[in-house]
């Protein structure tokens, strides 16, 4: 037989590209910035951290569908993995394709502020978006804090494990400074509360398969930890697939950045209880805007904007999907 | 017998005259001899040493664990064996799983195609990866590093180009099962690589193909002008790697409920250290199925002895690359010392 | 092991009043697994003498001359540099003592240039850099003295396996040592080129050098050498001045029996049947349109000089190197793109290199034998060891191959043994065409005359022989025709009774009378 | 089957007869003969096609780019190159350029020494870990394969455990010109890189040191037999290797003005990557500086031109593989026909 005779008959998450998109232009709207249409061969580059890592799946569709919305072109480039040499590289690259502008989302701040002057300098708009570039010349930056993020995430967990208990964590890349935000504000949170403590931290190196033999071992050394939080993309999907094979959903709780299909899906299955998403798709859509309208000197008062995050749970899990935002 | 002593071309061989000096008994006896057993030892050496530290590691339950994700990477190993036997190297396997992750999506999910259909399909494609690597090194005369290296780029670039970077998930009960079940108490995975394991075993030793594996990397020109048709026994390998990933691609995505392009990077480098431990020289001619197996459970087991003694994740692969020197060094000695005891007990 | 037979008395003069050895070696002993190298072996050499060391394969030529040359360190036994005992670690010491070795085995370089080779660890250099002027110098003194031409900066790998040793040779000419060690300088080298390294030994000695000389070629021996130790089976079975002994004698010692007729009765009896046709052949750039005929039972001697093209001629009939011209079997014209279709069609070629092309150094006797028979050891393409091991055993007692047991490594096998296991490889096929490229390189006199005995034996079973060898004597007492290439051409043919070296020569060079078609 | 035409052991052979059959002059001129001015051709070529397709890419600023990114790659390969030429492999030089890289965070802003301290401090670091490496090869005498894996493992892990994973900023403009400055119109890493590999092909073909890392690499137990000390030789190439590293990791620090343990993943690859495109053989003996600069230009002039030509990022990676083959196949080819040509001239 095949996959589909085994299946609850589902209904095919039918493409949702229109209505998101009119969150996204709410969302854009609430930020306070302008509704403006560019020309159809101006360029616009996006530079994610990489591409490995299903969190900037969604960003894109908010970026070509807004491209599509405002008549420009828009281009998604950005390394496999979390690279910063490579990341600059691309952005070099980049610049010789004279793009009328830029967002990036840093690998690492620092790296980026000598190529985001050159470029400032070709006249090329460039913003920070999914996490931001301080002291730089970029004209603005649209996304979340990822050291609020991890605080926001820390108080719905302890919210959700009663307050007690051991957690585990699961890490994409030790190194990378956007986990290293979201632990440090995660880190806050827990420290401040005696009753609970983080007893591993693991690295999973962005690799979903990683994620789960890890935490197979964490199962093994830690038999009576209460939480397992998924700090990057993969993590926590890896995380719950280890409980899910031994049948322990439930039992321990997964929670984890980034609300990506697969993470939704172990949600549904009552193996993901929290998930806390930064909106990529909605974030990338007005940054999109939001550079366009720069490009156009429509006259933008506010530059610095935070679009949050969303705890989700099983609850709020259908009216999020309405709008993959 | 020391290097200086008998002059041959392969700058391996002090590395290995353990090995190499044992290789040549009854294929049968010959993976329990030398460098297996003693690898076999420092791998029982750590389990006891775990077995000491921890009261969570040694148990059945998470050996089957440890056995689950060991059996992933043996399989890939074996593969690898075959080609590091003729000399060569497959840097493609990682992305060769990508790339097979991805088609499996497809073909299961997407196309619905019924299983009998839709797995023989996803296997497929890592035999064409490995039918294109071998088929480019034959013709082209273009090292098997180069070769491999643009298939690396090539099977992962297809895969991320295919999907665009984004997973795919919807496996149902029935297919997960290859990767997340159990069948006689034993995970399917590690059923899978055992027989894996066995079958190469014999294809290397009691085979004509297999043999010509061995003299084709012992002595390239003396093989072709014995007759060995070189080339074919070239493509074969290759060929066995890259299906062999796909096995093993298979059997993750089950394991992982989700296919994904993003998967597999880095494995080449485990699997090619997992067949090198196992006593395989890179100059080709030597390695053994046996030996990658063990190889590869002492990487898991590194690993996850590790976490189960809470060495902090920052200072784990310190720890791991200090280990691996040192299993290996330990083993290498022991070789030498019994080669030097049988010398005496020779004559 | 066979046991020694009494070894007689040393007929040796005493040592000059005063003149110390330069070099004495006392009660060697030098075991392998299974093996007794070198069972309390002497050996002195004074100063400016040439003494020569001989016995069978396996007998511990090597083995002996390694400890002297600080490569191998022997169990027991003490090594004497003029009087003071010096103990080895290292092929350094020996240098640092005046010794330079022409190993048996090639210690070449292969990606590396002639003067590069021939002045390995001993560079000259000015402000730390090499000093090219110089090494040219130098190399190309060397090469000179053995009357040589080679680009001193070609590599190594391009030359022939002759060239190689040449150059080996060139590089302990270069080291200025007051011993030089010669493990069968000889065994690649056609006539000319050992006779002019002879002159070479000559003039060394005269000018105080010693030297240690190995060869299986009594010739050579007798030629050069003012004594001469024997050895046998590890065992020192005798010293004598040159002059107070001869061949016969000699060989006797080394083997234990008489050798009477050693290249064997020519039978007359070859069919007229040709077996092997060659018209026109053209391979890479060394072999242009020669042709040659085999008939059945046939022995033809391939000669030429170094370069001639003899062993691309063979290759190309193989099916190794791509080719132009015809080629018939038993009148069918036949086109080999690959050895195992020549295999399949009975066709057998012995490489000149059994190192570089023959040999699989790291594994078994029996691996190395039974390669070329796969049907015969798996069939249906199951392999069953009894039967590998059945035919190895078969091969190593017709050709007394001497090693510890089948599963011993070829890399630990005495140079002789090794060539004996590359034949035996061929022998299995039962072939029914030899292609031979110097089938009894480094082999002893005693393994020669065995060798020679199965080829002729083969012979007379019906199998066809192309021979292609560098020692005259050997190709005119074997061959029944003698087919001679001088630069890749087909220079000339001779019947067994014309064949003389003179005539082989004249032709070889070019000055005899043009070929035929 | 091309490698039996002329006696050598060599199962690579067929890699590299170009550049072998050709050359019979002397080390100086070599570099510029066979493989390499294949390559060289190569190269323009590409550019050639990027000028036509592309207004931008072909211009002084983005070639200066370029030039900065390749100048980084390079100066590892040419460290690899020495490694390589002895039949050995560093698998450790991406590690060691994470930890130079925290280490040079430490020595420059945390223990703020002077430059002239900090600088080789760090350089040390480097140094130590190629030392540590050879010492480790030529006594345990365990391939190089496994010590320098297991060396990837330590430096990364040390370099993640001493930082805990956090970068560090806060250079100041004199340490960020190394990086990012620029003389006489050139970037100061392109003038390193220059540097280094003038003086590394003076010493490999030039010095007595040199032609013995190729002698090694040949034919080690000849190496031995000849009086070469090839354990020296051995602990020179290794140390070259990590020193080269660490510089590279210093000009990368400055270039992106920040200290990480994260940088460095899969720089082996790229680099035993450019020093085999540049004509080195794994088996050792062959490769020289030039190739592997040419092989360094090659690999950043891919990745950055198919970003000009506005190929999707996700299918990038699969034209990068390709073109790599195709390189390098191109190359072989064209030198195999130049020996065609040559042979006929010979004799
Ligand atoms: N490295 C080794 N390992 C094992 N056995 C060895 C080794 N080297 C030599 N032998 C054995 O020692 C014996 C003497 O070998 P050796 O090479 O000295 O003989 P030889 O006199 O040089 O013969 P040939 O004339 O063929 O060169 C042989 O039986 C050989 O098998
Ligand atoms: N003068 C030369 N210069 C460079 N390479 C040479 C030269 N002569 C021979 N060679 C190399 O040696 C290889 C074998 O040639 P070789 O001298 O063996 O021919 P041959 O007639 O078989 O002589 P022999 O049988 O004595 O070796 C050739 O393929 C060629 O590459
Ligand atoms: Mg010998
Ligand atoms: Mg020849």
């Amino acid at each position: 037989g095949s996959n589909s005779d085994y299946l609850p008959t589902r209904a095919e998450a039918e493409d949702l590209g229109e209505e998101s998109q009119q969150v996204a232009e709410e969302l854009a709207a609430e930020l306070g910035i302008p509704d403006v249409s560019g020309e159809s061969d101006d360029l616009y580059v996006f530079l994610p951290k990489s591409l490995d890592n299903p969190y900037w799946d969604d960003a894109r569709a908010g970026m070509e569908d807004a491209a599509e919305r405002l008549g420009v072109r828009a281009e998604f480039v950005g390394p496999q993995t979390t690279d910063v040499g490579q990341q600059v590289q691309m952005f070099e690259a980049a610049l010789a394709r004279q793009p009328k502008g830029i967002a990036i989302s840093p690998n690492d701040p620092a790296s980026v502020l000598g190529t985001i002057a050159t470029a400032r300098d070709m006249g090329i708009e460039v913003i920070a978006w999914d996490s931001p570039v301080p002291d730089s010349e970029a004209r603005g930056y649209i996304g979340t804090d990822n050291t609020n993020a991890g605080r926001t995430f820390g108080e719905q967990l302890l919210e959700q494990i009663g307050g007690e208990g051991e957690i585990a964590v699961i890490v994409g890349s030790l190194g990378a400074v956007n986990s290293q935000q979201r632990l440090t504000g995660l880190r806050e949170v827990v420290e401040a509360d005696p009753d609970v403590e983080i007893v591993a931290i693991e690295e999973s190196g962005d690799a979903i398969a990683e994620a789960t033999s890890k935490t197979e071992a964490i199962l093994a050394a830690h038999p009576d930890v209460a939480a397992i939080v998924g700090v990057n993309g993969g993590d926590a999907p890896g995380a719950a697939t280890a409980l899910q094979q031994t049948g322990r959903c439930g039992d321990v709780l997964v929670a984890g950045f980034d609300a990506i299909p697969q993470a939704r899906d172990l949600m549904r299955n009552d193996c993901i209880q929290l998930l806390v998403s930064q909106r990529p798709y909605g974030m990338t859509a007005a940054a999109l805007q939001l550079l366009v309208a720069m490009a156009q000197d429509a006259d933008v008062d506010e530059t610095e904007l935070d679009t949050g995050v969303v705890a989700i749970t099983k609850e709020t899990l259908p009216d999020f999907e309405r709008t993959i935002s | 017998m020391s290097t200086t002593t008998t002059p041959t071309a392969d700058p391996d061989r002090t590395g290995s005259s353990g090995a190499s000096t044992r290789r040549t008994d009854s294929p049968w006896l010959r993976p329990f001899r030398g460098r297996e057993s003693g690898l076999l030892l420092v791998v029982l050496g750590i389990l006891a040493f775990l077995a000491i530290r921890t009261d969570t590691f040694v148990t059945v339950d998470n050996l089957l664990v440890v056995a689950r994700q060991a059996a992933l990477v043996a399989i890939i190993a074996v593969g690898m064996t075959f080609v590091i036997a003729t000399g060569g190297i497959d840097l493609s396997v990682g992305s060769v799983v990508a790339l097979t992750s991805v088609a499996t999506g497809f073909w299961v999910i997407s196309a619905d195609l019924p299983y009998i259909v839709a797995i023989p399909l996803s296997l497929a494609t890592g035999l064409a990866c490995g039918l294109l690597n071998g088929a480019l090194i034959v013709l082209t005369k273009v090292p098997p590093f180069i070769i491999t290296l643009g298939m690396l780029g090539i099977a992962r670039g297809v895969a991320l180009g295919l999907t665009s970077g984004s997973t795919q998930t919807g496996f149902a009960p029935p297919f997960l099962g290859i990767g997340q079940g159990s069948w006689l108490g034993l995970p399917v995975p590690v059923w899978v690589a055992l027989v894996v394991a066995v079958v190469a075993h014999l294809v290397l030793t009691r085979t004509t193909i297999g043999r010509h594996v061995y003299f084709t990397g012992s002595n390239e020109p003396a093989a072709v002008l014995s007759g060995i048709r070189v080339q074919r026994v070239k493509m074969f390998v290759y060929v066995v790697a890259g299906s062999l990933a796909a096995l093993s691609s298979l059997l993750e995505t089950a394991r992982l409920s989700v296919a994904q392009p993003s998967t597999g990077v880095g494995y080449e480098l485990t699997a090619i250290g997992a067949v090198v431990i196992g006593g395989a020289s890179l100059f080709g001619g030597r390695g053994t199925v046996l030996g990658a197996v063990l190889g590869a459970v002492l990487l898991s087991l590194i690993t996850n002895g590790l976490i189960a003694l809470q060495v902090s994740a920052y200072w784990q692969q310190a720890i791991q690359g200090a280990v691996i020197i040192l299993a290996v060094a330990l083993n290498e000695w022991r070789g030498r010392r019994a080669v030097a005891a049988g010398r005496a007990g020779d004559t | 092991m066979s046991a020694a037979p009494e070894a007689e008395p040393p007929t040796d003069d005493p040592p000059a009043p005063g003149v110390e050895p330069l070099v004495r070696m006392t009660g060697i002993v030098k075991t392998y697994p299974g093996v007794r190298a070198l069972d309390s072996v002497d050996l002195e050499v004074r100063p400016g003498e040439v003494m020569g060391l001989v016995g069978e394969n396996g007998a511990g030529k090597s083995t002996l001359l390694k400890v002297l040359a600080g490569v191998v360190s022997p169990d027991e036994g003490e090594v004497l540099v003029e009087g003071r005992p010096v103990r080895m670690s290292g092929p350094r010491d020996a240098q640092r003592l005046g010794l330079a070795v022409i190993h048996q085995e090639l210690t070449l370089a292969p990606h590396l240039s002639v003067a590069e080779n021939i002045l390995v660890a001993a560079e000259p250099t000015r402000f730390g850099m090499l000093d090219r002027r110089e090494m040219e110098r130098r190399t190309e003194a060397a090469l000179s003295e053995l009357g040589i031409q080679l680009d001193p900066w070609v590599e190594v790998e391009r030359l022939s396996l002759a060239r190689r040793q040449l150059v080996e040779v060139a590089r302990a000419l270069a080291a200025k040592a007051r011993l030089i060690v010669m493990d069968e300088p000889t065994s690649a080298l056609t006539e000319d080129e050992v006779d002019r390294l002879l002159a070479v030994v000559r003039r060394l000695r005269d000018s105080g050098v010693s030297i240690v000389y190995v060869s299986h070629r009594m010739r050579e021996i007798f030629e050069v050498c003012d004594r001469i130790t024997v050895l046998r089976d590890g065992r020192h079975t005798g010293l004598s001045r040159a002059d107070d002994t001869d061949p016969d004698a000699l060989v006797a010692r080394m083997v234990g029996r008489e050798i009477t007729q050693l290249y064997g009765e020519r039978s007359d009896q070859a069919r007229d049947e040709v077996v092997l046709e060659v018209r026109n052949l053209s391979s890479g750039d060394r072999v242009r349109d020669v042709s040659l005929a085999v008939r059945a039972g046939e022995i033809v001697g391939l000669a030429g000089l170094v370069g001639s093209g003899r062993t691309e001629t063979a290759r190309a009939v193989f099916g190794a190197d791509p080719h132009q011209g015809e080629i018939l079997l038993r009148g069918r014209p036949v086109r080999f793109g690959h050895p195992k279709e020549a295999l399949a069609e009975g066709v057998c070629y012995l490489s000149e290199d059994r190192k570089a092309t023959g040999l699989f150094l790291e594994m078994s006797v029996r691996r190395n034998i039974a390669v070329t028979v796969p049907r015969t050891i798996a069939p249906k393409g199951w392999f069953r060891p009894r039967a590998e091991r059945d035919v190895a055993d078969r091969f190593r007692t017709s050709l007394r191959i001497a090693c510890p047991s089948v599963d011993s490594l070829v890399g630990g096998l005495s140079g002789g043994n090794q060539q004996k296991v590359a034949l035996a490889k061929w022998l299995a096929t039962e072939p029914s065409v030899l292609l031979l490229d110097e089938p009894t390189r480094g082999v002893d006199v005693g393994a020669k005359a065995e060798i020679y005995r199965i080829i002729r034996e083969l012979a007379a079973a019906g199998v066809a022989v192309l021979m292609i060898s560098s020692e005259l004597p050997e190709v005119i007492g074997m061959s029944d025709r003698i087919v001679v290439l001088s630069a890749g051409r087909t220079a000339g043919e001779l019947t067994a009774d014309e064949a003389t070296e003179e005539a082989i020569v004249a032709l070889a060079t070019g000055i005899g009378t043009p070929a035929t078609g």
